[in-house]
């Protein structure tokens, strides 16, 4: 029986793989539990994957977003043509990391008697009359492990325009994706204005 | 497309129905050799010895490592990140890159030189013989002049063959890779 | 005896043809354990590198002990093949072959360690130098990305080292064969036909890569031992590290290649094909490399314990008296003190003797890798932050996937492909039995004459 | 040597002094950290294996026999050398020397080989072996102008480096220079004993300047050649004064 003796140096690797699957069926980490956040916590208190699920994972790798869909079906366009700024609702772009949303309040100063009786503004009323903000869903979001930290006053300051990066807002409604905001699209523009290329310019 | 060819047991007798061939005035180029093992020891195995692999393996090489040392060298003047200090460009450091690449280019254009002069991959049909694969070695040629096709039978069998064949060549992609035997 | 070249032919496609039960018994029992590896891997991709045991300060333990000692075992083949080609040693025609294959399944799955060890494994592509839109290229300092570029360039040689010379055999197979067969190795042989140009071409090509490939396995070890030798750690930062590594890995490349030649001898009856003088040679080298690696590692010690810098000694004491002697002094036996004597006796050096020896030595230099990485690391400098390591049974069972990986790689292999070169054994019974032609014959004569001359 | 490294690259070259008499061991710079960078915590269990992750660290060494036995103190971090063994090792650069003479970790470019962990003689870089999760509500004291870490990337000691970027654009928009004092690293920031002390070295009349220039500086395995920019005040008032 020339298989004989083989049978002996098989049965070494098999027994140490059906002992790690035996483990690894017995291991509390185990398991399906794993969807949701409220789940993870119960699982493990401190540790989870990374992504909620293999779906979620590999969406970030390929970096697609969710098209956002507005609770209001807000218009720039409008809102422009009719002589606004941009920095009258985006009141910190100047001085801070974030543009700033208008809070609902700040649509009411005008909208009390603006086109108060339209359908959208009625529901922003809505909002205001509940003390609840309306809300907005991200546009322009970097997926959290980018880990980028975007600052828009100094690119403000260094009269980069609004226009550059979000397209022309005269010609949107709600605002969409008009510019891919890749590491590429962000480094060629530092290379042309001669602006720091260190990565932990961007990235902390 | 026609090929009269004889088989022979023995290197010796390959040798005789090669030289013979020659002598009624076939040119070399028109004589194919087939053989299960490199007869080296032979005139006829010898043919096309001559190559210049060596020297195109030495130009891959020559290629590989330009491309290594520019893949380096440009790509850290680039994005130059800054190293403290330290050169940008490493040199040290990117002839390890250089060198692997060198031998890479190196040992690829002998393997494409070898597909291309050996001419493989080619799976049309061709003048061959299974019976190469049982120590026979075919000597044979291809489309042979009307005239003359008795004279080179005859050359092939006085040299020592049981059987001569001549086979009928579809020129078909995919088509089986010996002709029906006639 | 001398088998006749139909003999041959036969005997060595038997392995194609017949099917035993004992083969498909063998796959799945292998093939269990390897899915089991590819599970594990499953689980530790998506639970995060926290299931194996790794931990601060060890952050390499048996994965990049593997990846060393594959990458090791690989050179078994190429290196030593490619050596004995050039060298013109009759004997190694029917060993060539296994020992190439050892060196292109051991090289795949040593280079998917450094990918298995990763954090964040799905970004492993990082590596390759690809234009994206980052503008960032892979940092030509490191020595991981040297190791990309040495194993690709190794395992592409080694592959067409390997292919070549099964062409024509496979072409063998597709004349014998019938059916899906014919179809298969007729498609396998790229229409390879056996003209004297292909021959000549072939031979040349062969030679060509030999010399290639031997530069290449070399710095492919170099730069492995690199990864350890660029860091400032206790006894990785080192000169002898370059040849050391390269010494060992010839040492357990011919020790795996025996165990392969054993195994294969019995199971797929090749015993008038890899004959004892085979393993009396192998069992030579070996032999040699014994003492070589002997030789490195009583340097190495020494000079450091000259040369008593206090973060150093820390790591030596530790194994060779500390909590890492059992395994220090397993590997000197396993490498020195037990293959020495039943090599170097020449009774001894038998079949059953070199497998032993080898057997010991590949368990030795696992132990080697092991004891170069873990000590170290858990002794680095400041004795505030020593540690310890413990693997964890997802380690482990990657660690068996990969050892039942390779044979059953190799079983599937020597299925497909006729494991010894069935053309090259008729050329050298071709040369043995002296067939030559007219002219060469007499070209001998005249030689002989002269030499004849000459001497008197 | 030369207290001061020069990187003749950059403009700053940001550094700390430690004065190791000033320690009192008590860890509010630890604490300080771990709330400032959002460092995860990591469970009994996984710190008893040795996976606790603390960019700041105060190493206790005791000397003496009991019962006379002394306990010295050592807050040790990232020493952000300026030959930096972590950085070359790094296949994706990672791990990089920045402009102003950081050791850059930039955590979307990791994939975790781990390398540089093991290249540093320090033992300051922590990785995630699992993807850290804020129990509710802690979620609510993440810092929000820090990262937070996911699995399989390294992390270390940044001398709180989004601290040094805001006050450097604060300073931008007010069209002046950076001092001294304008950027505080939370551990500096929070030492009752006032035993840390950051600025730029590049800056002649800059505190750790001045603190560097004393008799009592050194470095932490100086003799590895790392250039580390972390400057250590030797303990002396156990020797009397005397050199120790």
């Amino acid at each position: 029986m020339p298989f004989s003796s083989q049978r002996k140096w098989i049965v070494a690797p098999l027994g140490v793989g059906a002992l790690g699957l035996l483990i690894y069926a017995g291991s509390p980490q185990s398991g399906a539990q794993r969807t949701g956040e409220d789940a993870r916590a119960q699982v493990s208190p401190v540790f989870t994957p990374a992504h909620r699920g293999v779906l979620d994972a590999i969406r970030d790798f390929f970096n697609r977003q969710p098209v956002p869909v507005q609770p209001i079906a807000f218009t720039h366009k409008v809102h422009l043509a009719n002589g606004m700024q941009c920095t009258d609702c985006h009141t910190t772009v100047e001085t801070g990391p974030v543009a700033g949303i208008p809070s609902v309040e700040l649509c009411m100063t005008c909208h009390q008697t603006i086109a108060a009786d339209k359908l959208e503004i009625k529901k922003i009323a809505a909002y205001q009359a509940r003390g609840e903000d309306i809300p907005w869903q991200r546009v322009y979001a970097y997926s959290p492990t980018v880990h980028v930290k975007f600052n828009h006053a100094p690119h403000i300051r260094a009269g980069v325009d609004c226009a550059h990066c979000h397209g022309n807002m005269t010609q949107q409604t709600v605002a969409v994706r008009a510019v891919d905001l890749n590491m590429g699209y962000c480094v060629s523009c530092h290379r042309q204005k001669k602006a720091s290329l260190d990565c932990i310019t961007c990235h902390f | 497309m026609k090929a009269v060819y004889g088989l022979y047991s023995d290197p010796e007798r390959a040798q005789r129905a090669a030289d013979s061939l020659r002598a009624a005035g076939i040119p070399d180029r028109d004589i194919t050799v087939i053989s299960g093992e490199p007869l080296e020891e032979f005139e006829f195995g010898r043919r096309d010895h001559r190559t210049p692999m060596p020297w195109l393996a030495a130009l891959g090489g020559v290629l590989g490592g330009g491309s290594g040392y520019l893949l380096s060298s440009l790509t850290q003047r680039a994005y130059p990140i800054p190293t403290g200090g330290m050169p940008i460009v490493a040199q040290w450091t990117n002839g390890i890159v250089t060198y692997e690449l060198t031998m890479l280019g190196a040992i690829l254009m002998t393997l494409v030189t070898l597909l291309i002069t050996a001419g493989i991959p080619d799976w049309r049909a061709q003048l061959y013989d299974p019976a190469v694969s049982d120590g026979y070695i075919l000597i044979g040629v291809i489309n042979p002049p009307d005239d003359s096709r008795i004279e080179i039978e005859r050359r092939l069998r006085e040299s020592g063959t049981a059987a001569v064949k001549e086979v009928v060549l579809r020129r078909r992609f995919g088509s089986k890779l010996q002709g029906a035997t006639g | 005896m001398e088998k006749s070249p139909n003999q041959i032919t036969e005997d060595l496609l038997r392995p194609l043809s017949r099917t035993s039960t004992k083969f498909y018994v063998a796959v799945a029992l292998l093939g269990a354990v390897v899915v089991a590896a590819f599970a594990a891997f499953g689980y530790q991709a998506y639970s995060g590198i926290g299931v194996s045991g790794l931990r601060r300060p060890v952050f390499w333990g048996f994965y990049i002990t593997n990846f060393v000692f594959w990458i090791g075992i690989s050179h078994a083949g190429t290196l030593i093949s490619a050596i004995l080609r050039l060298a013109n040693a009759t004997w190694r025609r029917p060993v060539t072959r296994c020992a190439e294959v050892i060196t292109v399944f051991a090289l795949s799955i040593g280079a998917m360690f450094p990918i298995i060890h990763l954090g964040r494994p799905w970004l492993a592509f990082w590596l390759i130098p690809y234009a994206s839109e980052r503008q960032i290229w892979p940092n030509f300092r490191s020595p991981l990305v040297w190791d990309f570029f040495a194993i690709n360039t190794y395992l592409i040689g080694s592959v067409a080292f390997l292919t070549l010379p099964i062409i024509p055999d496979w072409a063998l197979v597709r004349d014998k064969a019938s059916g899906w067969r014919k179809r298969v190795y007729g498609i396998l042989s790229l229409g390879w036909r056996g003209t004297p140009k292909q021959w000549s071409r072939l031979e040349t090509a062969m030679h060509i890569m030999a010399i290639a490939i031997i530069p290449v396995a070399v710095s492919v070890h170099t730069i492995v031992s690199w990864d350890f030798a660029m860091a400032p750690v206790p006894m990785w930062h080192s000169t002898i590290f370059g040849p050391y590594f390269v010494a060992g890995a010839i040492f357990s490349g011919i020790a795996a290649l025996i165990i392969a030649m054993a195994c294969l001898r019995k199971f797929l009856h090749l015993e008038d094909y890899l004959k004892p003088v085979h393993f009396d040679n192998l069992g030579k080298l070996l032999l040699m490399m014994s003492l070589l690696w002997f030789y490195f590692v009583f340097a190495e010690r020494l000079t450091v314990w000259y040369g008593n810098d206090p973060s150093e000694m820390a790591v030596f004491w530790t194994t060779q008296q500390g909590a890492y002697a059992p395994l220090f002094w397993t590997m000197v036996f396993c490498n020195f003190l037990l293959p020495f004597p039943i090599l170097a006796i020449k009774r001894l050096r038998t079949i059953t003797g070199t497998v032993i020896a080898s057997i010991g030595v590949v368990a030795g230099m696992w132990l080697e890798r092991f004891l170069i990485i873990v000590p170290s690391l858990s002794h680095k400098y400041m004795p505030y932050n020593w540690g310890t390591y413990r693997p964890t049974w997802v380690e482990i069972t990657i660690m068996a996937g990969t050892f039942a990986g390779m044979a059953l790689l190799y079983v599937l292999f020597s299925k497909a492909v006729p494991i010894i070169s069935i053309w090259e054994l008729k050329l050298g019974l071709q040369k043995k039995s002296g067939v030559r032609s007219q002219e060469t014959r007499e070209r001998r004569e005249l030689t002989a004459g002269l030499e004849q001359k000459l001497e008197t | 040597m030369d207290p001061k490294i020069q990187n003749p690259k950059s403009k700053m070259q940001w550094a700390m002094v430690v004065d190791l008499d000033r320690c009192t061991g008590c860890e509010a710079c630890v604490v300080a950290c771990h709330a400032e960078n959002n460092i995860p915590t990591v469970g009994e269990e996984q710190a008893t294996i040795g996976r606790a992750m603390h960019w700041m660290r105060v190493e206790r060494y005791y000397e003496g026999e009991f019962p006379d036995v002394r306990v010295k103190f050592q807050p040790v971090f990232c020493q952000q050398c300026d030959a930096a063994p972590c950085e070359p090792v790094c296949p994706t650069y990672a791990s990089y020397h920045t402009t102003e003479g950081l050791n850059g970790q930039v955590y979307n470019r990791c994939i975790g080989t781990r390398y540089c962990a093991n290249a540093c003689p320090y033992n300051v870089r922590f990785f995630n072996f699992y993807n850290p999760v804020w129990e509710k509500p802690l979620h609510l004291q993440l810092n929000p102008d820090v990262s937070v870490r996911e699995v399989g990337v390294m992390e270390k000691c940044t001398f709180c480096v989004q601290r040094i970027k805001a006050a450097e654009i604060a300073a931008k928009a007010e069209k002046r220079e950076l001092k001294d004092g304008d950027v505080q690293p939370a551990c500096a920031q929070s030492c009752p004993p006032k035993a840390l002390v950051f600025g730029d070295l590049n800056d002649p009349k800059s505190e750790v300047s001045r603190l560097a220039g004393s008799n009592r500086a050194t470095r932490l395995l100086e003799e590895l050649g790392t250039k580390p920019s972390v400057i250590y005040l030797r303990r002396e008032s156990w020797n009397d004064g005397k050199e120790s």
